[in-house]
C-alpha cells in the first residue's frame, strides 16, 4: 500500500500488472477488483461449463478412435448439394458464420449497454436473438436431414455407430445451450426495451435491482455458447 | 496491459457508468478477422488438406478464434489479471 | 517406498519373452481357458462369431486356431516354475482374474485384452477369484488353477479337445440312441416323462447339452458317488451302460426328439408373489426368466420339472451332496446360491413356483 | 468516509466498502422464511436435516449389509441381489448424498457468509433452488427402491456395461433414476457451488483478506472449486450412460455377448466410463476430506488455546491437494485393464500427494504441542479424527503404490482403508462440528455427558469394525462378495471376525441413534449458550444475536482487524481476541504484525 493511497480516500489503490494481480489476491473484500458478483459467478459458472464440453469432447474422442468400424467421410455426410454439385461442409459453414455474427451484435449490444443506449442495446440483443433463432433452426434442419438420411443414435449407413451417437449429443447439448440463451436473450431485450435496466427494476424472481451489467453477463454466456462451436466444428466437422 | 491502461481507465465516469467501454470498430474488426478465420478453416475442408498440415491449421484457426472470442468478445483482455489468471489457470491445467 | 515400488510394477508390466501365452475367457459368471495349441499361436477371436456352438467365439477361418486347445472348465492347470502370460478376454462385462495367493489381479475388460503374468513356483490348487462386481452371481465366479509338474500338465492338456475336435463332432443318431433308451424309459418313461414313484426326473425339453453332461458325470462318478445321495447312486450304474460319447450322443439325440410338451397334466399355475421375486432375482438370471435354460449360462431347463425333482436337488446342492466334486465344472455355484434358501419353507415355496411353470 | 485502521500495523488501514450492500430478500410469512427461504442459514439447516435424513437409510443398508457378512445366509431378505443393491446404495448415499451435501451445503451455506462477514450468500434466490433441486434429487433416488427390479447394484462406481446388462440388478429402472438423480444432483450442487466461491471470492467484509480466512472457509472454498470442475465429468458420463441405456448407443460399449445372446452395440469403450468417473471421484474424496480438515483445523486451535500451527502452510496445502486430486485419479485404476504404463505416473502423482496431507497431520499435532487444551467434546471428534485419518492416509500410501495395490486392490482392505480416510474421519468432523455449531445454530449446548459416551463408542467401535478388515483384506478377501466359502485361502476363522465386525457395526450404528436424541433433547431442554460458548476468534461467534438473524450482522457489518487465531496472545487481556476486536482495545502493538 502506497502513501497516495491514505492521502487519496476517492480512489482505492489499485495496482495493474503482476504487481495488481498479487495485491488483488491479498487484498480485503474482493479478490476481483471492480468485478460485479453475477460477472464473477458466470465467469466461475463458465469454466464449470467448460469440464462439461471438454469431457463430452474427450470422449467423443476417445470413441471415435476406440471403434472398430470406419468413421464416417464427415464433410461427405454434411454436404448440401446446390445447383447440382456437392459443397462439402456448406450448411455447417453458414451455421459458423450466424454463430458469429450473433457473437458480434452481441458484444456491441454490451457496448451500447454501457453507453446507457437503451434503443440500440435492445435491438442489437434482439439481432443476437434472432441470429440464435435462426442458427438452432438451422441445427434442426440438419438433424431432420441427417435422420431422414438414416442416421440414429443407434446407427447410420454411413459408418461406425458412434458417429450419429456423438453428433446428436454434442449438437444436441450445444444447440440446447443456445436455446436457452436465446430465451435470455429475449427477456433481456425485453427488460431492456421496458427500461428496467435503467430505472434499476428489481427482477420478477430474484428481487435483484436490475442494472446494464445484466447485459454483459448475457453476453459472456452468449459468446462461451461461440467459442465451444469453434471448437466443435474444430473437431467435430472438420477432423 | 496496456489496453487496460488505455480503455480501463481512460473514462473517468462515475463508478456506475464504467465498465467495458471500447470504440465499435474494435468489434467490427474483430468480426471481420472471425469470419476470415472461419472461412480459411472451412477451405482448409475444401481443399482437402491432409494429414499433419491439416491438423496443424485447423487447430491453428481453432485456438487464434478462441483467442480473439475470449480475449475480445468477453472482455478477457482489459480484465483485472487476478481474474484473468484465475479462469486460465484451472482451464490451462486441465 | 515409491522407487521399490515402481521397480516391482516394471517387472509386472515387462513380460519375459519365454512366457507361454494362455487365454482366460470369462463371462457372466464362469471361466474359461485355450491354450494356443502345437503352432503356439492363438487363433483369432471375435464377439460376432460367439454362440452356443462356438462359446470362445473363435474365427472359422483363421488357421492358427485349429489347433487351439478348448478348456470349457473353471478350473485350469499350469505347469510348475514356467512364466505365463495370461491374456484375458471377456464376454460380456468387466471381471477381474484374482489369484489371491499369487498377488495378482488384473481387470477384465470386454472389447479389450488386458494381461498379466506370473511364474507359479509351488504346486497345489488355488482359487481363482472374480474381482469386479459383475452381476449378481459375482461371488460364484469361483475357478480353481492347479500347478502341478510339466508331465501331469502335459496329460491334462491332452485331455482336451481343439478347436477343430470341437468343430467336427457329429450330431448323435437318434435311431440308435432310440435302442439304446429302452434302459432309460423304463424309470424316465418311453417319451421321457418322468416317474414320481421311480424318482426319475422329466427328460423331454431338457438342453440336451445339459443330459450330455449329467450322463457323463454319472458315468464318471462326478455324479451319484455320494454316499447320501440316494437317487443318484442308483443312476450311476445305468449311465455306465453307455458304453463311449457316440453312445451318449446317440441318446441323447432320441431323447431331444421327444415333444417338449409335458405329458402329465399342467398344475394350475401359482402366483406366489414372494416366491416370484426370489425366482426373478436369483434363478432367473441364469436360468431365464421363463426356466426354459441357457446353455451359454451353463444353466438347464427348470420349465416341466417335477416339484420332487427340484426339491431333492436342492436340497443336495444346499447339503453338498451334489456340486462338490471336484470335476463338477459349474456344481458350486448351485451350492452358493442354494446355500441362501434359508429354511424349509423358502425351498418349499421356491420350488411349488418353479414346477409351475411351463 | 473515515479510515479504520486494521491489523497491528498502523500503516495497514481499511479501505471503506467497495460496494453498497445489496438489498436482502424479506420474507413476510412463515412458508417464505422457513420453507422456500432464501437465508443461506435457513438452507443450510435445510440440506443439513435432508442429508442426515437420507444418510440414515444409507446407515440401515450397511447394517443389513454386514447382517449378511457377519450371519451369512440366514436373513431371508437378503438375496445376493439385494446384497448388491444395498451396496450400491450405501456408497452413493453416503458419498454424495451425505458428506458432499452436509459439508459443503450444509456447513458450507451456515458457515461462509457468517465466516467472512457477509449478509448472505450473493445469490440468496439460486441458493433456494440448488437446496431444492438437490432434495429432488434426493427423492429420485430414493425413489428407485419402489420401482420394478429395485435399485440398482452395480456398485457405486456404476462401471458399465455390467450396471445396464441385465445381470446386474436393477439394470433398467434403478439406474436410470440413479443417473438422473445424480444429473440433477449435479445441477442443482453447480447452483449452490457458484454461491460459495463467488462469496469467498468477491463478498468479503471489510479487513477481511483471504489470509485471514478461518481454514474452515479455505477448506470449504477449495472443496467447492474441486467439485465445480470435477462433477461435470460425472455429469457427462451420467447422460451418455442413460443413452447407451436407453437409445442403444454405444459410448461405453463393445461388442458383446450376454447370456448367450449377441447384443446390438460395439465399438465403445468401458474403460473411458472408468476415467470419467475416477477423474470425478478422485477429487471427489478431497472434496469430502478438505472441508474436514479445515473443520479440525479449526476445532483444534479453538481448543487447544492456540494459534494453529503454520496457518499459511496450511492454506497452500490445501490448494496443493486440491490441485494435486486432479492428476491422481488412474490410481483407482491400475487393475483397470488401462495401459499398465499409466501406473508409473499415477504411482508417483500420488505418493507426492501424501506430502501436503503429511504437513496437516504434522501441524495439527504442533498445534496441540504445549497447548491449553479443553478437552470438550468437539475437541475430543477432532482428536479422534487425527488417529482415524493417520490410520486411513497410510494404508493409502500402501495403495497408491502400484505394486502393493496390485495385491490389495478390490479386496476389504481397500473397503477398510477408504472407510477410515473418508467415512469415519469425516464423519467424526461432522459430529464435531454438530457439537461445535449447534449451540450458534440454536442457542443452546448439546448435552455433554451423552456426547463423549457418543464419541468413545464411535470412535473404539469403529476401529473395532475396520481394523479386522484390514486384516481380511491381507488374506484376499474381495470386497462386494455375498458370501465366501469354498475357498483354499480364506481361514475358517475369517467368519468370526466378520461375525465381530458385524456386531461391532451394530452397536456404533445404535449409538448415533443416542446423537440424534441428544440433538432433539438439546433443542428444547439444553443448557443456554450465551453468543460465545466456546470463547472463538472467529466472526460466527462475534454476532449481534444467537442464532444470528436474517442479514446475520445486525445494522453494521464487522471489521476484521486480524486474522482468525489470536489465541493466547501474550500480554492481552483475555486468552482470544475476536477477529473483529479493533487493536487499540486489546493491549496495542502485541503479537506480531500480521496483513
Amino acid at each position: 500500500m502506497t502513501n497516495e493511497a491514505l492521502t487519496n480516500p476517492a480512489s482505492l489503490p489499485v495496482e495493474n500488472g503482476l504487481k495488481g494481480v498479487v495485491s488483488d489476491w491479498s487484498s480485503d473484500q474482493r479478490a476481483f477488483k471492480k468485478v460485479p458478483w453475477g460477472k464473477a459467478m458466470m465467469w466461475v459458472f463458465l469454466l464449470s461449463d467448460t469440464f462439461v464440453f471438454a469431457s463430452f469432447l474427450v470422449s467423443y474422442m476417445t470413441v471415435r478412435i476406440s471403434t472398430t468400424v470406419p468413421w464416417p467421410n464427415v464433410s461427405k455426410v454434411f454436404s448440401l448439394t446446390v445447383g447440382g454439385q456437392e459443397v462439402p461442409l456448406l450448411l455447417i459453414a453458414i451455421m459458423t458464420f450466424i454463430l458469429i455474427s450473433s457473437s458480434g451484435t452481441m458484444a456491441m449490444a454490451v457496448k451500447f449497454g454501457y453507453q446507457k443506449d437503451r434503443r440500440k442495446t435492445a435491438l442489437l440483443i434482439l439481432a443476437t436473438a434472432a441470429f440464435g433463432a435462426t442458427f438452432v433452426g438451422m441445427q434442426a434442419f440438419e438433424w431432420t436431414k441427417l435422420i431422414m438420411e438414416g442416421v440414429r443414435p443407434w446407427g447410420n449407413p454411413f459408418g461406425a455407430p458412434q458417429f450419429g451417437s456423438s453428433f446428436f449429443m454434442i449438437t444436441g447439448f450445444h444447440g440446447f445451450h443456445v436455446s436457452v440463451g436465446v430465451v435470455f436473450l429475449l427477456i433481456m431485450a425485453a427488460k431492456v426495451w421496458r427500461g428496467d435496466l435503467d430505472r434499476e427494476t428489481p427482477g420478477f424472481l430474484t428481487g435483484r435491482r436490475g442494472n446494464y451489467e445484466m447485459v454483459e453477463i448475457m453476453g459472456l454466456y452468449w459468446h462461451f455458447v461461440d467459442l465451444v462451436w469453434v471448437f466443435i466444428f474444430a473437431f467435430f466437422y472438420l477432423w | 496491459m496496456t489496453h487496460a491502461e488505455s480503455h480501463g481507465h481512460a473514462n473517468p465516469a462515475p463508478a456506475k457508468l464504467e465498465g467495458q467501454a471500447h470504440p465499435i470498430s474494435v468489434y467490427l474488426w474483430i468480426w471481420g478477422l472471425l469470419f476470415v478465420l472461419s472461412f480459411f478453416s472451412y477451405l482448409v475442408d475444401y481443399f482437402h488438406f491432409q494429414g499433419f498440415l491439416r491438423w496443424s491449421l485447423i487447430l491453428l484457426f481453432m485456438f487464434l478464434k478462441a483467442g480473439l472470442i475470449i480475449a475480445i468478445f468477453m472482455h478477457m483482455a482489459w480484465e483485472r489479471l487476478a481474474l484473468v489468471y484465475a479462469i486460465l489457470v484451472p482451464t490451462g491445467r486441465s | 517406498m515409491l522407487a521399490p515400488g515402481l521397480v516391482v510394477w516394471a517387472k509386472f508390466v515387462n513380460v519375459p519373452d519365454e512366457a507361454a501365452e494362455v487365454e482366460v475367457v470369462s463371462q457372466q459368471w464362469h471361466w474359461s481357458y485355450r491354450f494356443p495349441g502345437k503352432d503356439g499361436v492363438l487363433g483369432t477371436v471375435n464377439s460376432r462369431f460367439v454362440d452356443d456352438t462356438n462359446p470362445f467365439g473363435m474365427n472359422p477361418d483363421d488357421p492358427h486356431g485349429k489347433d487351439d486347445v478348448l478348456v470349457a472348465s473353471q478350473e485350469v492347470h499350469l505347469p510348475i516354475g514356467k512364466p505365463v502370460k495370461m491374456l484375458l478376454r471377456s464376454k460380456d462385462v468387466l471381471h477381474n482374474f484374482a489369484i489371491a495367493e499369487m498377488r495378482v489381479k488384473m481387470d477384465m475388460v470386454p472389447g479389450m485384452v488386458p494381461y498379466m503374468w506370473f511364474t507359479p513356483t509351488r504346486t497345489g490348487k488355488f482359487d481363482v477369484l472374480c474381482q469386479e462386481l459383475c452381476g449378481t452371481g459375482h461371488f460364484t465366479m469361483r475357478g480353481r488353477l492347479v500347478v502341478e509338474d510339466e508331465g501331469a500338465f502335459g496329460t491334462w492338456l491332452a485331455g482336451h479337445p481343439t478347436y477343430a475336435q470341437t468343430s467336427a463332432r457329429v450330431a448323435g443318431d437318434a435311431e440308435t440312441g432310440k435302442a439304446l433308451y429302452a434302459a432309460c424309459g423304463a424309470c424316465h418313461g418311453a417319451a421321457g416323462e418322468g416317474n414320481a414313484a421311480l424318482h426319475a426326473p422329466r427328460l423331454s425339453g431338457q438342453g440336451d447339452w445339459y443330459v450330455k453332461q449329467q450322463l457323463k458325470y454319472f458315468k464318471q462318478g462326478v455324479r451319484g458317488a455320494h454316499k447320501d445321495d440316494e437317487f443318484g447312486r442308483t443312476m450311476a450304474p445305468m449311465a455306465a451302460i453307455l458304453a463311449d460319447d457316440t453312445a451318449i450322443d446317440n441318446v441323447v439325440a432320441y431323447i431331444k426328439s421327444f415333444p417338449v410338451a409335458p405329458a402329465s397334466a399342467a398344475k394350475e399355475a401359482r402366483s406366489d408373489r414372494r416366491a416370484g421375486d426370489q425366482y426373478a432375482r436369483a434363478c432367473g438370471i441364469c436360468h431365464g426368466a421363463k426356466g426354459q435354460g441357457i446353455q451359454a449360462m451353463n444353466a438347464p431347463r427348470l420349465a416341466g420339472l417335477d416339484d420332487w425333482y427340484l426339491d431333492t436337488q436342492l436340497k443336495n446342492f444346499k447339503t453338498r451332496i451334489r456340486g462338490t466334486h471336484p470335476d463338477d465344472k459349474y456344481g458350486s455355484q448351485m451350492n452358493l446360491i442354494a446355500a441362501t434358501l434359508i429354511d424349509e419353507k423358502a425351498t418349499r415355496d421356491l420350488v411349488a413356483y418353479i414346477s409351475a411353470m411351463r | 468516509m473515515t479510515y479504520v485502521p486494521i491489523g497491528h500495523d498502523a500503516t495497514v488501514y481499511a479501505p471503506p466498502a467497495e460496494t453498497p450492500e445489496p438489498e436482502l430478500y424479506h420474507p413476510k410469512t412463515f412458508i417464505g422464511k422457513y420453507i422456500w427461504s432464501q437465508d443461506a442459514k435457513v438452507i443450510a439447516i435445510q440440506y443439513s436435516i435432508t442429508a442426515i435424513g437420507v444418510g440414515l437409510v444409507a446407515l440401515v443398508l450397511s447394517w443389513l449389509m454386514r447382517l449378511q457378512l457377519g450371519f451369512p445366509n440366514t436373513f431371508s431378505f437378503i438375496d445376493p441381489s439385494a446384497y448388491l443393491q444395498m451396496v450400491s446404495m450405501h456408497g452413493m448415499i453416503m458419498v454424495i448424498y451425505l458428506l458432499t451435501a452436509l459439508f459443503l451445503g450444509g456447513f458450507g451455506n451456515y458457515l461462509i457468509p457468517l465466516m467472512v462477514g457477509a449478509r448472505d450468500m450473493v445469490f440468496p434466490y439460486l441458493n433456494m433452488l440448488s437446496y431444492w433441486i438437490y432434495l429432488f434429487a434426493v427423492l429420485l433416488l430414493l425413489a428407485s427402491f419402489f420401482v420394478p427390479g429395485g435399485p440398482t447394484g452395480a456398485g457405486w462406481t456404476m462401471y458399465p456395461p455390467q450396471a445396464i446388462l441385465t445381470g446386474a440388478p436393477g439394470a433398467g429402472w434403478g439406474i436410470i433414476l440413479m443417473l438422473v438423480s445424480l444429473a440433477f444432483f449435479i445441477v442443482g450442487f453447480t447452483m449452490g457451488g457458484l454461491n460459495y466461491v463467488v462469496t469467498v471470492l468477491q463478498a468479503r467484509t471489510r479487513g477481511m483478506t483471504l489470509m485471514r480466512m478461518p481454514l474452515t472457509v479455505w477448506a470449504i472454498f477449495t472443496a467447492t472449486i474441486l467439485a465445480l470442475l470435477a462433477f461435470p465429468a460425472l455429469f457427462v458420463s451420467a447422460i451418455m450412460m442413460t443413452l447407451d441405456l436407453t437409445l442403444g448407443t454405444s459410448f461405453f460399449m463393445p461388442g458383446i455377448v450376454s447370456q448367450g445372446k449377441q447384443l446390438g452395440y460395439g465399438g465403445g469403450s468401458p474403460v473411458l466410463f472408468q476415467h470419467l468417473f475416477w477423474f470425478f471421484g478422485h477429487p471427489e474424496v478431497y472434496i469430502v476430506a478438505l472441508p474436514a480438515f479445515g473443520i479440525v483445523s479449526d476445532i483444534l486451535s479453538v481448543n487447544a488455546r492456540k494459534n494453529i500451527f503454520g496457518y499459511r502452510m496450511m492454506v497452500w496445502a490445501i490448494v496443493g491437494i486440491g490441485a494435486l486430486s486432479f492428476v491422481v485419479w488412474a490410481h483407482h485404476m491400475y487393475v483397470s485393464g488401462m495401459n499398465p504404463y499409466f501406473g508409473f505416473f499415477f504411482a508417483t502423482t500420488t505418493l507426492i500427494i501424501a506430502i501436503p496431507t503429511a504437513l496437516k497431520v504434522y501441524n495439527w499435532v504442533l498445534t496441540l504441542w504445549q497447548g491449553n487444551i479443553r478437552l470438550n467434546v468437539p475437541m475430543l471428534f477432532a482428536i479422534g479424527f487425527i488417529f482415524t485419518f493417520i490410520h486411513g492416509g497410510l494404508t493409502g500410501i500402501f495403495l497408491g503404490n502400484v505394486a502393493v495395490d496390485l495385491a490389495l486392490s478390490d479386496t476389504m482392505f481397500v473397503v477398510a482403508h477408504f472407510h477410515m480416510v473418508m467415512a469415519i474421519a469425516p464423519v467424526l468432523v461432522v459430529m464435531g462440528a454438530i457439537y461445535h455449531w449447534y449451540p450458534k445454530m440454536t442457542g443452546r449446548m448439546l448435552d455433554d455427558t451423552l456426547g463423549k459416551i457418543h464419541f468413545w463408542v464411535t470412535f473404539l467401535g469403529s476401529y473395532a469394525i475396520y481394523l479386522p478388515m484390514h486384516y481380511l483384506g491381507f488374506l484376499g478377501v474381495p470386497r462386494r462378495y455375498y458370501a465366501m466359502g469354498d475357498t483354499y485361502f480364506v481361514p475358517d476363522s475369517a467368519q468370526s471376525l466378520n461375525a465381530s465386525i458385524t456386531i461391532a457395526a451394530l452397536v456404533v450404528g445404535v449409538f448415533q441413534l443416542l446423537f440424534l436424541y441428544n440433538l432433539v433433547w438439546s433443542y428444547f431442554k439444553g443448557k443456554p449458550s450465551g453468543d460465545n460458548p466456546w470463547e472463538a476468534t472467529t466472526l460466527e461467534w462475534q454476532t449481534a444475536d444467537t442464532p444470528p438473524k436474517h442479514g446475520n450482522f445486525g445494522p453494521e457489518l464487522p471489521v476484521v482487524y486480524r486474522w482468525a487465531y489470536d489465541y493466547s496472545v501474550p500480554g492481552a487481556a483475555k486468552d482470544f481476541i475476536p477477529q473483529n476486536e479493533p487493536p487499540d482495545l486489546s493491549a496495542a502493538g502485541a503479537g506480531v504484525p500480521r496483513t
